[in-house]
C-alpha cells in the first residue's frame, strides 16, 4: 500500500515531471496564463495520461511482448495516445467551447507532449505492473497539474510586475520555471527515504 | 501637485529595512563570539556586491539609481545572504550567491516589491544545489582564529582544520548513512560540538535572532502570524515524531534551534513582498514552510530545508492569497473565497 | 435614554492630527454677500437641472432657478434677490478644472425671499414631500450631495429599525457640523424627528466622536427639552473614519451594508446633521437649501466656520479669514479626502463643508513614490476590509479586471491606506484612475450594447423590408400580366409623369450644387492632412468601396 | 511482419471505430465563441477591419480567418482582450486597418444638408433621422462615429466632431510617478 503512495508522491513531487523530469514544457509555457486554462489542461492531460497509461499497459503487456513486437512499442503508444487525445478533444469541444478555443493548437498537442508519451514508456522501463502504471501516470498528470497552476498563479501576479521590456512574457515565464525547478529540487532524495 | 490625501505619516521603507538590519545584529554578535570574525568579512563582501549589482541594474533599468539604493532592501538581502553560508566559504561562493539574488531573483522581475522568490533564498538553494560540498564546510565551534578563516574565504585553503558539518547536517548523515543502528540519542551524545539545544554555539546565535525578531514584533514590522505558525509547526510536528520514535526522529528543540529556523521565523519567511498577504493566508504560508522544512531535514538529500521550503511556498503564496481573501466590509456572511 | 448604547466599531482607521480648535473657538458667521454669484446648476448626483431663467431676469431669494431633471435630480435655487446677467459655463469647483452650466446673478442688495410657507408633510402623501424636498434643493450635506427625497423612503420593509444621524466629523479641520450642532441643536432634532415620521424609524440614533463634549452636551441638552425618548447620543471613538456613512452605521448597530446595496434593506438609514437641519428649514420655515455652513480653515490668521450662500466665491470667503501669505492652494473638504480646487475662483456648493486653505509647509508634497513592498500596512488600516496593496498592483498595470476582483468599488477613497503607506504611494489616486477608467469602459459597453441592437434591427428591417418588395413584386406581375392588354392601349403615354420629371432635374441640380460645393468646402477633419495620413485614408476608403460593393445585394433591397 | 501489420490494421479499426462514433455523438452546434468576440468588438459597425460589420469580424476570428488586431476604434485594449479571451499574443494595431482615433460622433451643418437620405441609408445604426428633401440630424448618443455617412453624402456637409470632455465624463488621470534624476537626489 505504502509503495503505491510513493509512486504517487513521488511522480507529482520528487520527480515531478515538469520540474525534475523537463518533460511537457510546451503546454506548460502555453496554457499557464490564466488559473483557469490551466486547470482545464492540467484535467485534459490528467485523464488522456492515465488512459494513455492504462491502454499502453495493455498493448504491450498482451499484444506486442507475446507476439515479440517491443519494436512496435513508440508507433503503436503514438497512434493509441493520438485516438485519445482526439476523442477528449471532441469532448471538450462539445462541453466546453470557450476552453476548447482557449486550449488551441495545445489540445491536439497533447499527442505530441513529450511527458504523455513519456511516461508510458518510463512504466515498461520501470517494470510497473497494471495498477502501478495508472498510479504512476496519474500521479504525473496531477505532477504536471499542480505545476500548471502554481505556475499560472504566479504568472498571474507577474503579469502587473514591473519586468525589464526585455524579460517581458516568455522570457521571464523560463526564469521563472528555473526558479521553480531549483525549489523543487528540495524534495531531492525524498522518494529514497524508507 | 498631489491629490488627497494631504497628510502622511511619517514612514519609510528606508526605516522599515534599517530596522530589519539593526534586528540582525544581536545575531551577528553572538555568531562572531562563538565562530570567528569571518562573518563580518562575508557581510562586508556580500553588501558590497550586492550595492554594485543593484546600482549597474537600476542604472541598466534607467530608474534613478540613488534613490532605490538608499532604501536598504539590497543591504538585507546581502546580509541575509552572508548570514546562511559558510562564514568560510571561498569569496566568489559569496558572490555569485549575491549577484543571482540580486540580478536574477530580484532585478529580472521588476525590483523591489515585485520578485515572486526570496532572492536570498533564491542564492542558497542554487549554490547548495551547485556546490553542495563548499556549502556544507562549516567553522568548528571555538575555532575563531581569524588568518585561517581569511584563509578559507580568500585562499590559500586548508580547511581540515577547522571545519565541520552543522549539527543538522552531521545528525542527518549519520541517521541516514551510517548503520542501521544508530539512532538519534547515540548520536548526540557521540560528540560535543552538538550542544545542549541544537548544536553548541549554534543555539546561542539562534536566540540572538529571536531577540531581534522581538524587536521587529515590538517595532511592528512584522506580525505575529508568521514566525508563530512557522515555529509552532516545526514544534509540533517534530515533537510528534519524536515521541512516536525517540531513535529516528530528533526533538523540537533541536530543530528550533539549529540551522535557520530562528532566523527563517523572524526574518526570512516573514518577507512580505514573497510571501502571502492575507492573515490566513500568512498562517498557511508559514505553516507549509514549517512542514516542508521538516521534512526536507528529515527525509532529504539537503542539509537545511529552509531555503527549498520558502521557495516552494513562494510558489504556491499567490494561489494561497487568491484563496484566502478576508471577507470585504458588508460582503461577510459570504465564506471567504476565489475574490 | 440615558440607556448605553453598545458600540460595535469598525476595521482600521487612522488617527490623524485632528486640528480642529482653531475654528470652533468663534461662533458661526454670516458670510457677506458677495457682488456676484456663480451658481453652478449641477449640485447634486443625479440629472443635471433644466435652468428655469435667463439672463435679465430677476430673481428673489429661494426663487427656483433649475428645475430637477426627473426624480434622480435636485433643484437649485437663487441664494439671493437679483438680476440674472448670464446662464453660461463657469470653472467648476472640481478638480478637472472643467467648467460647466451656472446662472450668474448680480445681488441687488435687498435680500428679498420669494413667498415662504410651511409645508404640513403629515398632511401630503409621502410621494408629495418627497417632491417637495426634491423642489427645495435639499441634498446630503455630508458631502456626497445625493439628493435627501430619495433616500426618505423606507424601502421594502416599510419601515426602518433605526435612523442615523451622523454627526462625526472625523475629517481633520473640518468643524461645520461641530459648530452646527452646537448651535443650532433644536432645530436639527425637530428636523430629525420629520425624517424619523418619514421612515416610520423606531429609533434615531445621532452618533458623534468623542472629542466633541460641546455638540454631545449640547445635543442632549435639545434631546432632553425634546422629551423624545427614541433619540440617543452616542459618543463614538475618534478614529478616522468614523464618519463614513458605513463606518457609522456599523459601528452603532453592528450592521455592514455591503457596497451596491440600500442600507434601509437592511433597516438603516443615514442623513448628515446639517441635512436634518436643511430639512428642518425646508419643512417647518418653507425655505429651500440657498446656503450651508462652511468651515475655512488650514493657513489662515483666523478659522472660522461661516454661513455662505451658493454661489460665493471660494476667494470671497478665504479672505474673510485673512490667509497667509504663503498660500498655493484651496482644497474643497478636508485633507484627507478633499479635492484641490483648479483656482481660488470658484462657487462654494452644496458639496463645500470646508474650504481647506493649504501652504507647502503645512500639506509638504510627498516624498518621491517608491515600489510597494506588500507590507500590508493599508490592509491594516483599510475601514473596508480591502487588500489595498493588491488593487493598486493591479490598477496601477491597467489590469482593471483583476483589481475589480478585489472589490475596488467597495473603496470608500477615505485616504487611510496612502496615509500610512512607508513607499509614500498616492494610493487613491490609482483607485480613482482606475475606477473612472472602468466607469467610462462601462459607459462604452453600453454603447456597443446599444449600437448592436440598432444594428441588428437594421438587418433585421431590411430583410423584412425584401420580402416584403418581393411579395409585392410579385403580386405586381401577376397583377401587371392581367393589365398587360389593357395598358397596351395606352402604351404611348410618356415613361416618366412631368412630377417625376420635375423630380429628377431637382436632383440633378442639388447635386450639380453639392458639386460645386465640394471643390470650396472642406470638412474640417479631412484638411491640412499629412501624405500618410492621406494615403491611409486612401487605403480605408478603398476597403470601404469594397465592401459596399459586398454589400450591394444588401443595400438594392433598400433602393 | 504480417503480425506488424495485423496488430497495426486492428489498431486502426478500432481507435477508428471509436473516434467516429465520438464525434457522431459529440457533435458541435452553433459557436457560441463569436457571441464572446462579438461581445468585445465596440460595434461601430465601420468595416476598417476588412469586414461588412462587427459579427462578420467576430465569426472570422472564431474561424482564425482574420488576425484580432485589425479593429481600431476598439483600440490597444480591445486587442488585449481579444488576446486574453482567445489566448493568444497581443499584436500591436495593424496599421493597415486605420489608426485608434479619439471617439467621435457625427455632426451634419444643417445649412449644407439637401436631404438626400443617402447617410441615412449608410448609417448601420440608424442614428441619423429625416425623410427625403428634409433636413437630417444625426441623433449624437447613438452615433458609434463609424465614418459611413461621410462618403455618400454629395455635398459634404456631415464632419466628425470629437466628443468634449466635461465634468461628467472627466477621468482621473494615471498617477504621474516622479522619477527623480539621481544627481538630484544624490545632493
Amino acid at each position: 500500500m505504502t509503495s503505491y503512495l510513493f509512486i504517487i508522491l513521488g511522480a507529482v513531487l520528487v520527480n515531478n515531471v515538469v520540474f525534475i523530469r523537463i518533460l511537457g514544457l510546451c503546454p506548460f509555457m502555453g496554457v499557464s496564463k490564466k488559473l483557469e486554462t490551466a486547470l482545464g489542461m492540467g484535467a485534459a492531460t490528467t485523464f488522456v495520461l492515465t488512459m494513455a497509461c492504462g491502454a499502453s499497459f495493455v498493448i504491450d503487456r498482451w499484444l506486442l511482448i507475446p507476439n515479440q513486437l517491443e519494436y512496435l512499442r513508440t508507433l503503436s503508444f503514438i497512434v493509441t495516445i493520438a485516438a485519445i487525445v482526439q476523442l477528449t478533444e471532441l469532448v471538450i469541444q462539445k462541453t466546453s467551447p470557450v476552453l476548447h478555443q482557449v486550449l488551441g493548437i495545445y489540445l491536439p498537442l497533447i499527442t505530441t507532449n513529450c511527458a504523455v508519451l513519456g511516461i508510458p514508456l518510463l512504466n515498461v522501463s520501470l517494470r510497473h505492473n497494471f495498477l502501478e502504471s495508472l498510479l504512476f501516470g496519474f500521479g504525473s498528470a496531477m505532477g504536471f497539474t499542480l505545476a500548471l497552476i502554481l505556475f499560472a498563479g504566479l504568472r498571474e501576479r507577474m503579469e502587473a510586475a514591473d519586468v525589464p521590456a526585455h524579460f517581458r512574457g516568455t522570457a521571464i515565464a523560463m526564469v521563472t520555471a528555473g526558479l521553480m525547478s531549483l525549489a523543487f529540487m528540495g524534495f531531492a532524495g525524498l522518494d529514497k527515504f524508507r | 501637485m498631489n491629490n488627497s490625501p494631504y497628510f502622511l505619516q511619517p514612514a519609510s521603507v528606508q526605516s522599515v529595512m534599517l530596522r530589519v538590519l539593526l534586528a540582525l545584529i544581536p545575531g551577528i554578535a553572538v555568531y562572531v563570539w562563538f565562530f570567528g570574525a569571518a562573518i563580518l568579512v562575508q557581510i562586508a563582501l556580500a553588501s558590497v556586491t550586492a550595492l554594485l549589482a543593484e546600482a549597474a541594474m537600476l542604472k541598466l533599468r534607467g530608474k534613478p539609481v540613488m534613490m532605490f539604493l538608499a532604501d536598504g532592501s539590497a543591504l538585507v538581502t546581502a546580509w541575509l545572504i552572508a548570514l546562511t553560508f559558510p562564514p568560510i566559504a571561498p569569496w566568489w561562493l559569496t558572490v555569485v550567491g549575491v549577484l543571482a539574488a540580486i540580478v536574477i531573483a530580484k532585478h529580472l522581475y521588476g525590483g523591489l516589491g515585485q520578485n515572486p522568490f526570496n532572492p536570498a533564498m533564491v542564492a542558497f538553494a542554487l549554490m547548495i544545489v551547485a556546490y553542495p560540498s563548499l556549502m556544507s564546510q562549516w567553522p568548528a565551534v571555538g575555532f575563531t582564529e581569524f588568518l585561517p578563516q581569511w584563509q578559507a574565504i580568500f585562499g590559500p585553503r586548508q580547511l581540515d582544520a577547522i571545519t565541520m558539518a552543522t549539527p543538522l547536517d552531521a545528525l542527518r548523515t549519520a541517521l541516514h548513512t551510517a548503520d542501521a543502528r544508530a539512532t538519534v540519542a547515540g548520536v548526540l551524545g557521540s560528540s560535543a560540538s552538538f550542544g545542549n539545544i541544537g548544536g553548541k554555539g549554534w543555539e546561542w546565535v539562534a536566540a540572538g535572532y529571536c531577540v531581534g525578531g522581538i524587536y521587529l514584533l515590538q517595532q511592528r514590522i512584522i506580525t505575529w502570524h508568521m514566525p508563530a505558525a512557522f515555529l509552532a509547526t516545526l514544534f509540533v510536528i517534530s515533537g510528534g515524531f519524536a515521541l512516536y520514535d525517540p531513535t529516528r526522529f530528533v526533538g523540537p528543540s533541536f530543530h528550533l534551534f539549529t540551522g535557520g529556523a530562528m532566523l527563517g521565523a523572524f526574518f526570512i519567511v516573514t518577507d512580505p513582498v514573497s510571501g502571502c498577504t492575507t492573515p490566513r493566508g500568512k498562517l498557511i504560508f508559514a505553516a507549509g514552510i514549517g512542514l516542508l522544512t521538516w521534512i526536507i531535514r528529515t527525509f532529504g538529500a539537503y542539509p537545511d530545508g529552509i531555503a527549498f521550503a520558502v521557495l516552494l511556498m513562494n510558489i504556491a503564496a499567490p494561489l494561497i492569497d487568491m484563496n484566502t481573501q478576508p471577507p470585504v466590509f458588508g460582503h461577510k456572511r459570504k465564506a471567504g473565497g476565489r475574490p | 435614554m440615558n440607556v448605553v448604547q453598545k458600540l460595535f466599531g469598525f476595521h482600521g482607521g487612522v488617527k490623524p492630527n485632528y486640528n480642529k480648535e482653531a475654528s470652533t473657538r468663534l461662533p458661526i458667521a454670516a458670510a457677506p454677500a458677495p457682488t456676484r454669484l456663480v451658481i453652478p446648476l449641477h449640485q447634486s448626483i443625479g440629472g443635471p437641472p433644466r435652468p428655469l431663467v435667463k439672463a435679465g431676469d430677476r430673481v428673489l431669494k429661494g426663487q427656483r432657478i433649475g428645475d430637477a431633471d426627473g426624480d434622480v435630480s435636485s433643484a437649485v435655487h437663487a441664494s439671493t434677490s437679483g438680476t440674472v446677467i448670464g446662464v453660461e459655463m463657469r470653472l467648476m469647483p472640481h478638480t478637472s478644472g472643467l467648467s460647466a452650466m451656472c446662472v450668474v446673478i448680480e445681488p441687488d442688495g435687498r435680500d428679498e425671499w420669494v413667498e415662504r410657507k410651511p409645508f404640513d408633510f403629515r398632511a401630503a402623501t409621502p410621494t408629495a414631500t418627497r417632491d417637495y424636498l426634491r423642489d427645495a434643493g435639499v441634498v446630503g450635506l455630508g458631502g456626497a450631495v445625493f439628493p435627501s427625497h430619495l433616500k426618505l423612503n423606507a424601502g421594502k420593509q416599510g419601515r426602518l429599525d433605526t435612523l442615523v444621524l451622523n454627526g462625526a466629523e472625523c475629517e481633520p479641520f473640518i468643524t461645520c457640523d461641530d459648530v452646527l450642532m452646537r448651535e443650532r441643536a433644536d432645530p436639527l432634532l425637530r428636523g430629525a424627528a420629520i425624517m424619523r415620521e418619514m421612515l416610520e424609524a423606531s429609533r434615531v440614533l445621532v452618533g458623534i466622536e468623542d472629542n466633541k463634549p460641546e455638540a454631545i452636551a449640547a445635543l442632549e441638552a435639545a434631546a432632553k427639552r425634546a422629551n423624545d425618548a427614541s433619540i440617543q447620543i452616542v459618543a463614538v471613538p475618534t478614529r478616522y473614519p468614523a464618519g463614513g456613512a458605513k463606518q457609522l452605521i456599523r459601528a452603532l448597530t453592528g450592521i455592514e451594508v455591503p457596497h451596491g446595496e440600500r442600507s434601509t434593506d437592511y433597516g438603516v438609514q443615514c442623513f448628515n446633521v446639517g441635512t436634518a437641519y436643511a430639512i428642518y428649514e425646508a419643512i417647518e420655515l418653507g425655505q429651500p437649501l440657498i446656503s450651508r455652513i462652511v468651515t475655512v480653515a488650514g493657513n489662515v490668521g483666523q478659522a472660522r466656520n461661516y454661513q455662505v450662500l451658493f454661489g460665493t466665491s471660494m476667494r470671497d470667503l478665504v479672505a474673510l479669514c485673512s490667509p497667509l501669505p504663503d498660500t498655493d492652494r484651496i482644497i474643497m473638504g478636508g485633507p484627507m479626502m478633499g479635492f484641490r480646487m483648479p483656482s481660488d475662483d470658484v462657487p462654494v456648493v452644496k458639496a463645500t463643508n470646508c474650504v481647506l486653505v493649504g501652504s507647502q509647509k503645512l500639506f509638504p508634497p510627498p516624498p518621491p513614490e517608491m515600489p510597494c513592498i506588500r507590507c500590508g500596512e493599508c490592509a491594516k488600516v483599510c475601514p473596508a476590509d480591502l487588500q489595498p496593496f493588491e488593487m493598486y498592483w493591479f490598477a496601477r498595470a491597467r489590469i482593471f479586471g483583476k483589481a475589480q476582483e478585489y472589490h475596488l468599488f467597495d473603496c470608500i477613497e477615505c485616504g487611510c491606506c496612502a496615509y500610512v503607506c512607508p513607499s509614500r504611494i498616492p494610493l487613491v489616486d490609482y483607485y480613482r484612475f482606475a475606477k473612472s477608467e472602468i466607469w467610462a469602459r462601462e459607459v462604452e459597453k453600453e454603447a456597443a450594447d446599444e449600437a448592436r441592437d440598432r444594428y441588428e434591427f437594421r438587418l433585421l428591417r431590411e430583410e423584412r423590408e425584401k420580402q416584403e418588395k418581393a411579395a409585392k413584386l410579385a403580386a405586381k406581375t401577376a397583377a401587371g400580366r392581367e393589365k398587360a392588354a389593357a395598358a397596351l392601349a395606352e402604351a404611348e403615354k410618356p415613361a416618366r409623369t412631368p412630377e417625376e420629371e420635375a423630380k429628377h432635374a431637382l436632383i440633378a441640380a442639388a447635386l450639380e450644387r453639392a458639386k460645386a460645393q465640394k471643390d470650396q468646402v472642406h470638412p474640417e477633419n479631412t484638411g491640412n492632412l499629412t501624405p500618410e495620413q492621406q494615403a491611409e485614408i486612401a487605403a480605408i476608403e478603398a476597403r470601404r468601396a469594397e465592401i459596399r460593393e459586398q454589400a450591394k445585394p444588401h443595400l438594392r433591397q433598400d433602393d | 511482419m504480417l503480425d506488424a501489420l495485423l496488430v497495426m490494421a486492428l489498431g486502426a479499426i478500432v481507435l477508428g471505430a471509436a473516434l467516429g462514433y465520438a464525434a457522431v455523438r459529440f457533435r458541435v452546434e452553433g459557436d457560441p465563441l463569436v457571441e464572446k468576440i462579438d461581445a468585445i468588438l465596440p460595434q461601430t459597425q465601420c468595416g476598417q477591419c476588412g469586414f461588412p460589420g462587427c459579427k462578420p469580424y467576430a465569426q472570422a476570428i472564431a474561424k482564425g480567418e482574420a488576425e484580432i488586431n485589425q479593429c481600431p476604434p476598439g483600440g490597444e485594449e480591445g486587442i488585449h482582450k481579444l488576446a486574453d479571451l482567445l489566448g493568444r499574443e497581443f499584436k500591436p494595431l495593424s496599421a493597415e486597418h486605420g489608426v485608434e482615433k479619439p471617439k467621435a460622433v457625427a455632426l451634419i451643418d444643417e445649412q449644407t444638408c439637401i436631404g438626400c437620405t443617402l447617410c441615412i441609408q449608410a448609417c448601420p445604426v440608424d442614428a441619423i433621422v429625416g425623410a427625403a428633401k428634409q433636413m437630417h440630424t444625426v441623433i449624437a448618443d447613438q452615433c458609434t462615429g463609424c465614418e459611413l455617412c461621410l462618403p455618400p453624402c454629395p455635398v459634404n456637409c456631415i464632419t466628425m466632431e470629437p466628443i468634449p470632455e466635461s465634468v461628467e465624463n472627466w477621468k482621473w488621470k494615471y498617477p504621474v510617478v516622479k522619477i527623480v534624476p539621481a544627481s538630484k537626489v544624490a545632493a
